[in-house]
């Protein structure tokens, strides 16, 4: 830096802040500064700190040195209240809002709206209101929380910060659980909002994104500061190999396959979903061995309910599902796995695994009653341990402790360990389900490798992604899903992205093709 | 390193918590009036001064251990069986009503019929609960409570009218003397009734049951997460009844080992509390076999110890009052924990001073 | 004591005051334990045998425990209050009560005394002693109505328990309810509730709730509502709304058996205690007495002199009260 | 026949709706404290021993000084000194809040048992020493049947009915209400938002510590002028299931509560009726009515509730 340091300079500057956790030095002598209206990416690998830090700047966790100025003054952070005074607002990765409550409560909590002790309704769902279509941030102000799609989630925790005037906006990585139009949503808004004057720190994993929406990026590994980056003269290369430390292959190469007989064939699958709704509305198709078939589609078309079906966690009421040869629609989860199904699950903390268990009781999870982890109803100890330092080995799970309860492990990790189990029980048909949800690219790279290996081993693999990059770079087929029916079967290399894109809005191909072709 | 210190704080916290709410009440005894030492060392003969208040010790911490097994079990498979209390009526109930019309039959075969209907219909009388949760949703503390009053009033009115024998006494008959469990020493009047095995052994086989087999990796993942055990191929349905049902198995236990090894008959009070002080014995046991045989001898020597400090004419409810402090300090273990970090840190500047 | 503990205001309190009568009068020290449960009468019972010279087990609950120590302690005399032993060792003495003796009173002026010609019964649980003072009761009332051409309706119900007082107030309301008057409580505990439903629905009915006032009311419309107390005297507890009492003279069973211990004239063996032995009776009624009109206790007097020669026999069997008729009394005045 | 016509009787006598008032009054109280406790995340199973603890000293004042409103008001203040003990232990200490709550039970037992001797010289149970008397409304005591059924009752029976009308507007339509539910729902939400969790956790608590004690005080000098050892007879966990078959819901609650009161109160007419030929001695089968309608309700209409996302988890913060 040419001339002295000024905090007043920057919106955000924190300086040589260092974190401790018991055994973890979370951040170490991390210095951020951010610049007033700037959109500043903060990325790094999972478990480099970034949370850590943001939760310092939002008074959550206080630093064990270091100072934080915003706006040019120094701050002593108690808790979020003094936060939010100091007019910082923070979107948390896992979302912070109280489920049985509607948008309009979730968004003046704690600032409520009200005449005496009595809390105004009327006047908060106003404010809402207008300052959802004031940012053009639309949200259903009387819905319950739990009613609404994560898209708007997101919004409404946008909204809480910008509620209680917010100048200073921290995203935690606010994609990851987003379709690709959700996030082009949002970056119209964080665009908006940067007009508007606003500061915004954009936490995400995915480098397409940083170059997409931001002026600045800060890049961190292993609680340490590796890079301060200007967006436009950089490259997502550089900004991997300063993350991971290596070059990262930031796309599969796929080799072509030929795909063996059909193992999996579903007829007119019809499927409800909570509401009693239907959510699957009479799809068809067939997955063979050593082929990967992609589900392409915007979140909420059936997918879901789709996969439940298909997994023995959900009921068809109509239709056939074969699986080598056999019929087995309505079969349960168990007997699907005796017949040689794998599912690793979209959301791997409520089906993936049981958190409380030891990592070694989840590598055994959908076979703990077979040989040779069981033998006349009780458990082989021995062997399941050995099994599990095995798994840990070949796939790379951190830490190598078997005994530790899998709530401790990272996110990433966690989901490791579900793709270890369910890829080494020998399956004939595996359904993956967002299977790179909030993992960094070292830990996505792994996983692209290890599906396409799968495939080679000659499994039938149906991947249901709403990442239409993933979809698109893995499978050999691609089936899209609109409002519980598929508008087309295509392959990933005759389709452009655009079509794609239509096609997930309710076009068929045939009409896709058509408009193309004749335009 | 830090597992072993929790397992010394486990032995600690519940002493201390002993030692504190003995403090407090010997403020209460000065109170009324009456000398605590004297008092206390009354209490503490009278649990273990001799063959026959060891045995008395015994016989109250018996079914202690196995309600608080009940409990214990259903808290370590996700359920909260406060029903342990009918259950144990019903298991006594039913085991004497078959057990009065052994006349004949040898011990060998009259006494594991015994306990197997006591265990049997304290796991239906909890599977009914266990069954209503699964298929229709219905929360097992309300069924459990319920069913609880239900099985009071029908034992109630069992020994009253068409089981009672005798001019005024609501109690069935005497089961048949072969149904008996022999008492491993007799003392005066009083029986070490040999139902103690019977409840070690119950703590060996939860212990085996949870840590060993799949049916335990199967209620505990139920418990733990329904969804990822049903996505595990477990099921739901199955294993939240069998976790009542081998709650429930537990108490109804407790009900033949007493009905029994105590009373030889049933009586209308036969319970008297044994199953709700199961949720305290489990919950300081921290919900792990070993430590609730410790509890429950724990309650049980206070329990039995208070009994001979009447005589000095302090009140039983001295004890109750001890008992709910301990509990609620081994509860917010914290305070405790505080205290003693408090203590050490105390002696450690004594230490540097001197 | 059994678990209710002193304080039932029944058998327990009443052996209580018993023993302490005799204590007073031969210069003794006297104690009590109570119990928390059943698994504790032996140990407790053992105890107390080692410490005193007579011991006392009073309530039928400590049948079993009574039969298991004593004989463990020869030199010890105990005293078993309501208990009945299928042997005996020659040092107890156990006292039960024929409560349908004393029951069959309080139906007779229960029968006497109502306007709605409903009258009602609160139990406990239906265990022997229960049952035998409501067979007393029956049979009282029957008596008077066969005797005075009377049509009366009994209420029965149970609160299958003995120590709730709101159970026993709520099924006494809902028999008030139901067009009953008079209700007798042979429930424990539970009978507190039915005095105190008694005393609210007078109370409200005469608009006071002092005894004067009441008694007044009764007079000059001839409306109550009354309650009838169980084992002891509960006269006292709401005057005026406790129309008498069916007593259990526990105490004196209690008295005499310190009394024979000390004095060296023990018997051994089971006491059965009936009007005739002054071991029940009528409370004395104390505030209600001018409200019974004469001739129905003279009638009562004349029946229980019956009772007490064994020319009536009042039932103590659902069978027996299935069975009994009326037999033609011809009062001699 | 013979069971529908003794069924109609009841029915249409004012005095079986009247009883089911009374009798479900404690129910309410102490399953709308239940309600304040758990909708803020504490599970509050010492709602027995807080409901004996406010009969005793309801009565204990109405002894010393003759007025038992004065009882009242002294059983709130106890109760809230046992509720905050819960609450200090489980809030402050994270103590697991089923144990803390069986303590305070057996804590409420042995202290109200111990202190009847030095209090009323003599253990297990007090006379009849003076309660709150009945009240008429004038007006509606004047309508047919109407009239009959709440036109003359305890003051504390439309202490109690205000009690759910005051919670359900408490909860459901003030900021501190709004906040209650966010903290037993998602506490680190509302605590990001700068909602104070421990204080309304020990609002919710204090609340129910109020509300239980009132539900012992009507035991106790509401309906029966004496305190007996024991005397709520487990009155607080059917409280319990009251709540949750309420779905935590003071409204719910209070429906509950009046369905197990209209069964005791059918079970208590039944038994009495002189039309139905039962033999006396199998009557108190009947007492298992209200216990075997619930559990029907409970699995048959009702099915699923749901808790507070957050009930039962002490908040830790860093
Ligand atoms: N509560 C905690 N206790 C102990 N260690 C913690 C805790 N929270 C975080 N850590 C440690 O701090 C490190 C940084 O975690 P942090 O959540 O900040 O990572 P991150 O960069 O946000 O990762 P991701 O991209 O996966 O969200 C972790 O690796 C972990 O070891
Ligand atoms: N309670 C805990 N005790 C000990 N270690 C913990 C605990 N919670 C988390 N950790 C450690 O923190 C690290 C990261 O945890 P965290 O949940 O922050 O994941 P992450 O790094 O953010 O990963 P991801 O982005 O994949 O979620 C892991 O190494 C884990 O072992
Ligand atoms: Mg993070
Ligand atoms: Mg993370």
């Amino acid at each position: 830096m040419e001339r002295e340091f000024d905090p007043r300079d920057y919106a955000v500057a924190m300086v040589g802040i260092t974190k401790q956790f018991p055994g973890v030095l979370a951040n170490d002598n991390v210095t951020l500064l951010v610049r007033k209206g700037e959109i500043h990416a903060v990325v790094g690998e999972n478990g480099a700190g970034k949370t850590t830090l943001m939760n310092q700047l939002y008074g959550l966790l206080r630093p064990d040195s270091g100072k934080i100025y915003v706006f040019g003054r120094e701050l002593n952070l108690k808790g979020p209240r003094d936060a939010i005074n100091a007019g910082i607002g923070m979107v948390h990765q896992h979302f912070m809002l109280v489920d049985n409550l509607t948008v309009a409560e979730n968004i003046v909590l704690g600032s409520e709206t009200r005449r005496g002790v009595i809390f105004d309704l009327r006047q908060a769902r106003m404010r809402v209101k207008e300052l959802s279509e004031s940012y053009g941030l639309m949200v259903d102000v009387d819905a319950k929380i739990e009613d609404i799609p994560v898209g708007m989630q997101q919004r409404v925790e946008i909204l809480k910060t910008l509620y209680r005037g917010a100048e200073i906006l921290i995203l935690d990585e606010p994609t990851a659980v987003l379709t690709p139009q959700e996030t082009e949503e949002l970056f119209e808004i964080l665009r908006k909002l940067r007009e508007a004057g606003k500061t915004i720190i954009f936490i995400t994993h995915k480098l397409n994104e940083v170059m997409a929406v931001t002026d600045r990026v800060t890049v961190m590994r292993q609680g340490k500061v590796t890079g301060n980056l200007i967006t436009k003269e950089t490259n997502p290369r550089e900004i991997a190999r300063l993350m991971v430390g290596r070059e990262v292959l930031l796309r599969v190469e796929k080799q072509p396959n030929e795909p063996d007989d059909v193992v999996v064939e579903v007829e007119d699958l019809w499927v409800k979903d909570n509401r009693n709704l239907d959510a699957v509305k009479g799809v068809s198709f067939y997955v063979r061995a050593g082929e990967i078939v992609g589900i392409a589609g915007v979140a909420g078309n059936g997918q879901t309910e789709l996969v439940e079906a298909l997994t023995g966690l959900r009921k068809a009421h109509k239709g056939k599902y074969m699986l080598l040869g056999q019929d087995v629609t309505n079969l349960s989860a168990r007997e699907l796995r005796l017949r040689g199904l794998a599912h690793i699950p979209e959301d791997r903390h409520k089906y993936g695994l049981v958190l409380d268990f030891p990592n070694y009781y989840n590598a055994i999870l959908g076979r703990h009653d077979q040989e040779p982890f069981c033998r006349s109803s009780f458990l082989d100890h021995d062997v399941i341990l050995k099994y599990t330092k095995e798994l840990f080995e070949t796939f790379d799970v951190r830490p190598r402790i078997p005994e530790m309860p899998s709530a401790n492990l990272s996110g990433g990790n966690q989901q490791k360990l579900v793709v270890a189990r369910e890829m080494s029980s020998r399956p004939k048909f595996i359904v993956i389900s967002q299977p790179t949800r909030g993992l960094d690219i070292g830990a996505i790279e792994y996983i692209h490798k290890t599906i396409l290996r799968l495939r080679d081993e000659n499994v039938a693999v149906l991947l249901v992604s709403m990442e239409l990059d993933e979809v698109m770079s893995l499978s050999d087929r691609i089936y899209v899903m609109y409002e519980g029916r598929f508008t087309g079967e295509v392959r990933p290399e005759e389709v452009t992205l655009e079509e794609m894109g239509l096609m997930m809005a309710g076009h068929t191909w045939e009409e896709v093709r058509g408009t193309v072709a004749t335009r | 390193m830090i597992k072993s210190q929790q397992r010394i704080y486990a032995v600690l916290v519940p002493l201390l918590s002993v030692i504190i709410a003995l403090l407090i009440a010997a403020v209460v005894i000065v109170l009324v009036g009456n000398d605590p030492l004297k008092a206390y060392w009354e209490m503490l003969k009278g649990a273990f001064g001799g063959a026959q208040e060891i045995a008395n010790t015994v016989v109250k911490t018996t079914p202690l251990i196995l309600t608080g097994l009940a409990v214990g079990f259903g808290f370590r498979a996700g359920v909260f069986n406060i029903g342990a209390e009918g259950q144990m009526a019903m298991g006594a109930l039913f085991s004497t009503m078959v057990a009065m019309n052994l006349g004949s039959m040898p011990s060998v075969f009259a006494i594991p019929i015994t306990l197997l209907v006591g265990m049997g219909v304290g796991a239906g009388w909890a599977a009914i609960a266990g069954a209503l949760k699964a298929f229709t949703g219905a929360h097992e503390v309300i069924s459990t409570i319920m069913l609880n009053w239900i099985a009071y009033y029908l034992g109630n009115y069992m020994v009253a009218a068409p089981l009672a024998v005798g001019s005024g006494t609501p109690k069935s008959p005497e089961i048949a003397p072969s149904a008996k469990l022999p008492p491993l020493l007799t003392v005066h009047a009083t029986e070490l009734t040999s139902g103690i095995i019977i409840a070690v052994i119950a703590a060996v086989v939860m212990y085996v049951i949870l840590e060993k087999t799949s049916v335990g990796y199967e209620v505990k993942a139920v418990g733990f997460n329904p969804y990822a055990a049903e996505y595990g191929g477990i099921s739901i349905a199955k294993n939240v009844v069998l976790s009542m049902a081998i709650s429930g198995a537990l108490a109804g236990l407790a009900g033949a080992v007493e009905a029994m090894g105590v009373h030889h008959r049933y009586l209308g009070a036969l319970t008297a509390g044994k199953g709700f002080d199961g949720i305290s014995v489990s919950l300081i046991g921290q919900n792990n076999p070993i430590g609730i045989i410790f509890a429950a001898f724990l309650i049980g020597s206070l329990r039995t110890g208070s009994n001979a400090m009447q005589f000095l004419g302090v009140s039983k409810h001295v004890v109750m009052i001890v008992q709910g402090i301990v509990i609620f300090l081994v509860a917010a273990e914290r305070i405790v924990r505080t205290i003693m970090i408090y203590l050490r840190f105390r002696r450690r500047e004594a230490g540097m001073e001197s | 004591t059994d678990t209710g503990g002193l304080g039932d205001k029944s058998f327990n309190d009443g052996t209580w005051a018993g023993i302490q009568r005799a204590a007073e009068e031969l210069g003794i020290e006297s104690e009590f334990i109570q119990s928390y449960e059943q698994a504790d009468y032996i140990p407790n019972l053992t105890k107390a045998a080692q410490e005193a010279d007579v011991v006392f087990a009073v309530g039928f609950m400590m049948t079993d425990a009574l039969a298991k120590v004593a004989p463990q302690f020869p030199d010890t005399y105990f005293v078993g209050i309501d208990i009945v032993l299928d042997n005996y060792p020659p040092n107890v003495i156990t006292f039960v009560f024929k409560e349908q003796e004393s029951a069959f009173t309080v139906g007779y002026i229960a029968a006497a005394m109502t306007k709605t010609n409903i009258v009602g019964f609160v139990g406990g649980i239906p265990i022997p002693p229960v049952e035998r003072f409501r067979y007393g009761f029956e049979t009282g009332v029957k008596l008077y109505a066969d005797l005075h051409g009377k049509n009366i309706t009994i209420l029965r119900g149970y609160t299958n328990v003995f120590d709730d007082p709101k159970k026993g107030k709520d099924l006494a309301v809902s028999q008030f309810a139901q067009g009953a008057d008079i209700i007798f409580a042979a429930a424990g505990a539970c009978g507190n509730g039915v005095i105190e439903a008694a005393k609210e629905y007078f109370t409200s009915l005469a608009g006071t709730s002092d005894l004067a006032g009441l008694i007044d009311y009764y007079y000059k419309t001839g409306q109550a509502f009354f309650a009838i107390g169980v084992d002891v005297d509960q006269d006292y507890m709401a005057p005026g709304a406790v129309l008498c009492s069916s007593m259990k003279r526990i105490d004196n069973a209690a008295y005499y058996g310190v009394v024979w211990a000390f004095e060296g004239t023990f018997e051994s063996g089971l006491k059965v205690l009936g009007l005739k032995e002054d071991g029940v009776g009528l409370s004395p009624m104390k505030y209600t007495k001018g409200l019974v009109p004469n001739r129905v206790l003279a009638e009562l007097e004349y029946l229980s002199t019956l009772v007490k020669k064994g020319e009536l026999v009042i039932p103590d069997t659902q069978e027996a009260l299935d069975a009994f008729t009326t037999p033609p009394i011809e009062f001699p005045f | 026949m013979r069971w529908i016509q003794a069924i109609f009787d009841i029915l249409t006598n004012p005095q079986f709706y009247k009883i089911t008032l009374t009798a479900s009054t404690p129910f309410i109280f102490a399953s709308l404290g239940g309600v304040f406790s758990e909708i803020t995340g504490v599970v509050n199973i010492a709602l027995e021993g807080i409901m004996l603890m406010g009969a005793f000293t309801s009565i204990v004042f109405t002894f010393y000084f003759g007025s038992p409103w004065l009882g009242v008001l002294m059983a709130i203040i106890v109760g809230l000194g046992m509720a905050w003990l819960h609450a200090w232990a489980s809030i402050k200490w994270y103590g697991n809040q089923i144990v803390t709550g069986t303590a305070l039970i057996l804590l409420a037992q042995g202290v109200t048992g111990f202190l009847m001797e030095p209090i009323f010289g003599r253990p297990g149970q007090t006379d009849l020493i003076g309660k709150i008397e009945e009240i008429r409304v004038p007006g509606i005591s004047e309508i047919p049947f109407i009239g009959k059924v709440i036109g003359e009752l305890n003051p504390l029976v439309y202490i109690a009915f205000g009690a759910v009308v005051f919670s359900w507007f408490l909860i459901y339509k003030t900021v501190l209400g709004l906040r209650m539910r966010s903290v037993g729902e998602n506490p680190e939400a509302a605590d990001t938002l700068g909602v104070n969790v421990y204080g309304i956790r020990y609002f919710g608590v204090l609340m129910s510590g109020v509300l239980a004690s009132l539900g012992g005080a009507f035991l106790s000098v509401g309906e029966l002028g004496q305190f007996k050892e024991l005397m709520t007879g487990g009155r607080g966990f059917i409280a319990l299931a009251a709540m949750i078959l309420g779905n935590w819901n003071p409204v719910g609650a209070m429906l509950a509560s009046l369905l197990f009161g209209a069964a005791e109160a059918m079970n208590n007419q039944l038994q009495s009726s002189p039309i139905l030929h039962v033999s006396a001695s199998t009557k108190p089968l009947f007492n298992m009515l209200p216990f075997i309608v619930t559990l029907v309700v409970v699995s048959g209409f009702i099915g699923r509730t749901r808790p507070p996302a957050a009930d039962g988890i002490p908040y830790i913060k860093e």
